[in-house]
């Protein structure tokens, strides 16, 4: 899960990280106060999870409060590469001496946080690393040391910065680490850091990912885990999915797929595209899924209105093949009532632990069935060709 | 012989006496496992499917000399599970939970440093010897079991899609030495390079499959292991090929250049080449696995 | 530094561990205030750094506030076991179910904190590792883990704890680990550890030993710090001396010590009683001590009116010997300016680093030096039988 | 010979620009210590008695080969230094600082297990191999200094103590081959055992010197290994038979029964008679070490 920059800093002013003075806004008149508030002159950002937001025009600098007003009025309900702005971050603009990179982020080789830290700040990463990779240092933390003070000092000085700045800046990357710690941070980056004119640090910027893993015991950034999900890149429909416990990726095709297993689910859309077919999804119903769940991956499958034909694709192990076939006969008996969209046929394969009770009850509910994927992937593609859609 | 686990292997199950852990219990049973203990924190003297249940892992071994251990407590108190096997030194530790946070794995695996200790996974479908022992949750339905004892070692990244090509072996007549899950997780306790480096040194087997995925560079690894060290062919499936770039598919592991680095290292594309340039056999779709290895071999292998 | 029960259960209770409802009290109408409070019934405990306090009288119960009134009035200014009652806890009484012990001390052999419990609470554990061995049970905590639950666990089973506490237990264990380390504490003991009639957890008695070394980072504990040392077993010249870094021990001889290194200092006593004297105390002025350090330590060995010859015994390493030699004279200068003691005589001997410039310094001062150590404390001997106290 | 130091030694100086490492960096210097770097955060690039400064451990170490490092950082900064100099594999670690928190050095020790590193101190006067080099703070004012090399090791919980018997035996012509300080404080990085150890594989030292002193139960565990491991003899004072019990002496090593136990192992006289029943020589008073090493070695040796 990504934070959006406003709340991002929220969590870094509380783990002592300066940032800018600022406030986020909904309204223009909001801006318009906060402007005020900070004396007149601000930058106004649009808050759209994507990287490149300047060059797209999600960040003014307003000379006055009625400009604030202006940009936000602007900006509020555009949208920045596809991404509606629903809030704006209004911020004193900085005197910039010096831009920095700083970063910590998973590294799953190593198995440890690299800290990733520049000269360059200000500008893509990506860029210094493939152009000049002697400007960009990484140092791996050692987890059972925490990113001590040395570390700081390492980084520092691969840096080049003023000494003068060297334990201001091992503090604040301590902080960060013990921030990305809390908060189970899989990538927490500043760019730019900036050393202002008065020679302090401080975040410009600020990014932050949350391991989607352990938002179980971070509920203080997700109030809205329980209800309706928003501020994140993905559909509604993709959203509904995951609080379910299911990865769900709309695509382009008319295959849609329900799949245990992520690699099989990717295995079932490779197969799909061989025999000729496009999928219309990817969807993985996850380890060890009961009825609600599976037949909640129907439903979502089916809410896409390009879905000509399912294909299911089920290989059980820790999954149990019999609650996988009562949850689509159970969904199926739900869209009979609630829908006219039950007449999309569904291809079922089912192999694994308990099958021979989950086929039964395939067959009692007269559900087409494959014994291997690729006739399974022929026979829905032969399907979605061939019509079926009432 | 066989990698990681034989007839020799006595099982400890971690969270026996939950949803999963009883009913794989039972199911590793009937495919002849030899079980000697489970943990259950306060459940110590009660038993479940005839196996005992003792409080705490330390006890549990030194009761009944339990050398694997298998772990299926739920995500949040996973990683306590695999530390405290750890500390009690159980020299292979097979996490099947799905779902534990990538902060407790890098702690996990900083623990396990130096520790004379392996961990399998986590999330991963665990390890089967055919014929001598199942220490996992793959799909061994009497009568209609889809692996066989043979002489082709199989590593995958994937839970189902093992399955799914295992079965296409055994179909084919191709029986296995030893398949094995080394778990989809961003961070997990042993990799593709060193299973590969335990079969190329195991006499039993012959061939290996690895099943790999987008994300990551393990695939890019296990091509330079594969390149440098490996005698025995190896073919590859790599899923994820027709997926979009930067979207995630699924677990974490299934990212397209993970990581946060600049290269399109975590492309299925870059690993089929790295895969292809090394030596390995490529198989276009699942059930091709098990048509070139039959093809390898000459003949029904086991 | 110990702290005192009433402390350390301010303690526990910010870290989540149960006490029993109380407060502290310095007068006899604050005690029957709080006794009101509780309902009436109350235990008065003297704030005693001692063990046994129950057997010494220092623990009573009161049946009612006038009671418990009564109790404090007694309590308050007696001495238990030689130790000044400055103030009385008053607790509500506990209905006890069951006894147990819990500690956390750190075990130098081992490196690691150790985790003693036993089923055996209220009583003295070096009886019960004595009479009972199988009844008390250590687990080395490993500092990379943490206090763990399956240590909690492992403690609750050996302790044969109904299995309905055992959760309870882990976390108490757990935050008692976590206040240890946050406070820097050697001894962290729960004696007794009550199961109530209620069936819950609760610390009836706590006792927590700070480490000295780490008090520069525990100020919160040590609000004294900075002024004049109370609370404490040690005596005002003892404490004195901590506060200057001089380990200091009154002793019962007349022959006053000043030593760098507590080896040495220990040696020095050993040597002088191997020649037939008595040392009157255990001084050591640390590593690298200056001159004020100096000037303080021989003020307060001479401040023991005992002390007929003092016997300055320093080898320089990392202290340099010109410094201890100006210590001295600025400390008798000051003295012979503000105290008739300047009589007494001092034997010096001085060797290792910048020794010669040492020596020159005493010479001029017209101090008797001696070469060897046995050579000194022979010398220091004869002087104090010889009188030489004017 | 000699043990842990020689002339291959090559000095790193953590904490160089300091009131004492500045000092001790001129005396070892002036003893003939190659010293090769020093290091203060935000200093790199000064010189100190000509020897030049780094910034961090990682670069003074590639930049110059030191293979040991002597910490004279201050206490509440000391635990980083011996953490960042472990970190960067120093073999060889001493740190002289006095005062560091127990909970700080509880942490230090288990980083450094099963690290390559050696670990002596801390709150201990360092290591010297007589003639050879000094790492370390022991007083060696030129012409007058107390050690001389020869064949007697030393090693000793304690600071000037260890000074004064090293004095004494040179003065009775026993040179020494190393004399070290393992520390006083409750959790140290290097054992009597280990140093014992050492001593006796050392073909140069042809008897020991073993300083000891009230408290904790390190002087048992020594006498341990004299009994079942030792054939060179040992001559062994031990400090604070007229201690009163119960109270410490100082710093943190020296206190009767330490450790929180019950029994009284940290007694003087429990130690001094472990160690007499172990076979090794019992010295009354520090001058008496020599005077028992020169009637056991009967001549002057060195």
């Amino acid at each position: 899960m990504n934070l959006h920059e406003y709340q991002s800093k929220e969590l870094f002013a509380a783990e002592g990280i300066a940032v800018p003075d600022g406030a986020v806004a909904e309204t223009p008149g909001e801006a318009r106060a906060i402007a005020q508030r900070l004396g007149g002159a601000a930058v106004v950002k649009a808050q759209v999870l994507t990287g490149g937001r300047g060059k797209a025009g999600g960040i003014v600098v307003a000379g006055d409060p009625e400009e604030a007003a202006a940009v936000a009025e602007r900006l509020l309900g555009s949208t920045i590469r596809d991404l509606p702005a629903e809030r704006v971050l209004v911020e004193a603009a900085a005197q910039i001496a010096q831009e920095l990179y700083v970063a910590l982020i998973v590294d799953r080789e190593v198995g440890r946080v690299a800290l990733i830290v520049s000269s360059e700040g200000g500008v893509d990463i990506e860029e210094t690393a493939r152009d000049h990779p002697d400007r960009v240092h990484t140092l791996h933390i050692d987890p059972y040391l925490g990113l001590r003070p040395f570390y700081g000092v390492r980084a520092a000085a691969a840096m080049g910065l003023d000494s003068g700045l060297w334990s201001d800046l091992a503090s604040l990357l301590a902080n960060l680490y013990t921030l990305a710690q809390r908060y189970d941070a899989t990538l927490t980056e500043i760019n730019p850091l900036i050393v202002t004119a008065e020679g302090k640090l401080q975040a410009l910027d600020a990014k932050v990912t949350i391991d989607d893993s352990a938002l179980f015991r971070q509920r203080t950034l997700r109030p809205d885990l329980d209800s309706e999900p928003t501020d994140t890149e993905e559909s509604t429909a993709e959203a509904r999915a995951r609080q379910m416990g299911i990865s769900y990726i709309k695509l382009d095709g008319e295959i849609g797929c329900m799949v245990n297993g992520a690699g099989l689910a990717m295995a079932t859309m490779d197969v799909i595209k061989h025999v000729g077919g496009e999928p219309a999804n990817f969807l993985d119903i996850g380890g060890g899924a009961r009825r609600d769940r599976v037949a909640t991956a129907l439903e979502i499958i089916l809410s896409d209105p390009h879905v000509r034909v399912v294909l299911v694709n089920i290989f059980g192990g820790i999954t149990r093949c019999d609650e996988v076939a009562r949850g689509i006969v159970e969904a199926l008996d739900h869209l009979g009532q609630t829908s006219a969209r039950r007449s999309v046929p569904i291809v079922v394969r089912l192999v694994g632990t308990n099958h021979e009770e989950g086929q039964r009850i395939l067959q009692q509910a007269d559900l087409p069935a494959a014994t291997t994927l690729s006739e399974g992937a022929r026979m829905a593609v032969e399907l979605a060709s061939g019509g079926g859609r009432s | 012989m066989a990698i990681l686990v034989d007839h020799t292997t006595r099982v400890l199950v971690q969270g026996i006496t939950g949803r999963e852990g009883s009913f794989h219990t039972a199911q590793m049973l009937t495919y002849g496992t030899a079980i000697v203990a489970g943990v259950t924190p306060g459940k110590g003297g009660q038993t479940v499917e005839g196996v005992s249940v003792f409080d705490d892992v330390i006890t549990a071994v030194g009761e009944t000399g339990a050398n694997t251990s298998i772990i299926y407590v739920p995500a949040r108190f996973a990683a306590d599970a695999i530390l405290e096997a750890a500390e009690a030194l159980i020299p292979l530790i097979i996490c099947i939970t799905e779902g534990i946070p990538v902060w407790d794995m890098i702690r996990v695996r900083r623990y396990l440093e130096g520790r004379p200790v392996r961990l399998i996974g986590p999330n991963c479908p665990g390890i089967i010897t055919p014929g001598a022992t199942k220490v996992g949750i793959m799909p061994t339905f009497p009568g209609a079991d889809i692996h066989k004892p043979g002489h082709v070692g199989l590593v995958s990244r994937s839970g189902t899609l093992t399955y799914e090509i295992v079965w296409a072996l055994t179909e084919k007549g191709l029986g296995q030495s030893t398949c094995l899950g080394i778990g989809g997780d961003p961070i997990i306790g042993t990799s593709f390079v060193e299973t590969l480096a335990m079969f190329q040194e195991d006499p039993d087997t012959h061939a290996v499959v690895l099943i790999g995925e987008i994300g990551g560079e393990a695939e890019q690894q296990a091509a330079a292991f594969i390149r440098d060290a490996m005698t025995k062919p190896v073919v590859a499936f790599v899923a994820g090929r027709t997926a979009p770039p930067g979207r995630r598919m699924g677990h974490a592991g299934a990212i397209i250049a993970g990581g946060g680095g600049a290269d399109a290292s975590g492309l299925a594309a870059n690993k089929i080449e790295a895969l292809r340039a090394a030596g390995a056999y490529i198989a276009e779709y699942p059930e091709q696995v098990a048509e070139q290895m039959l093809h390898i071999l000459g003949q029904a292998d086991g």
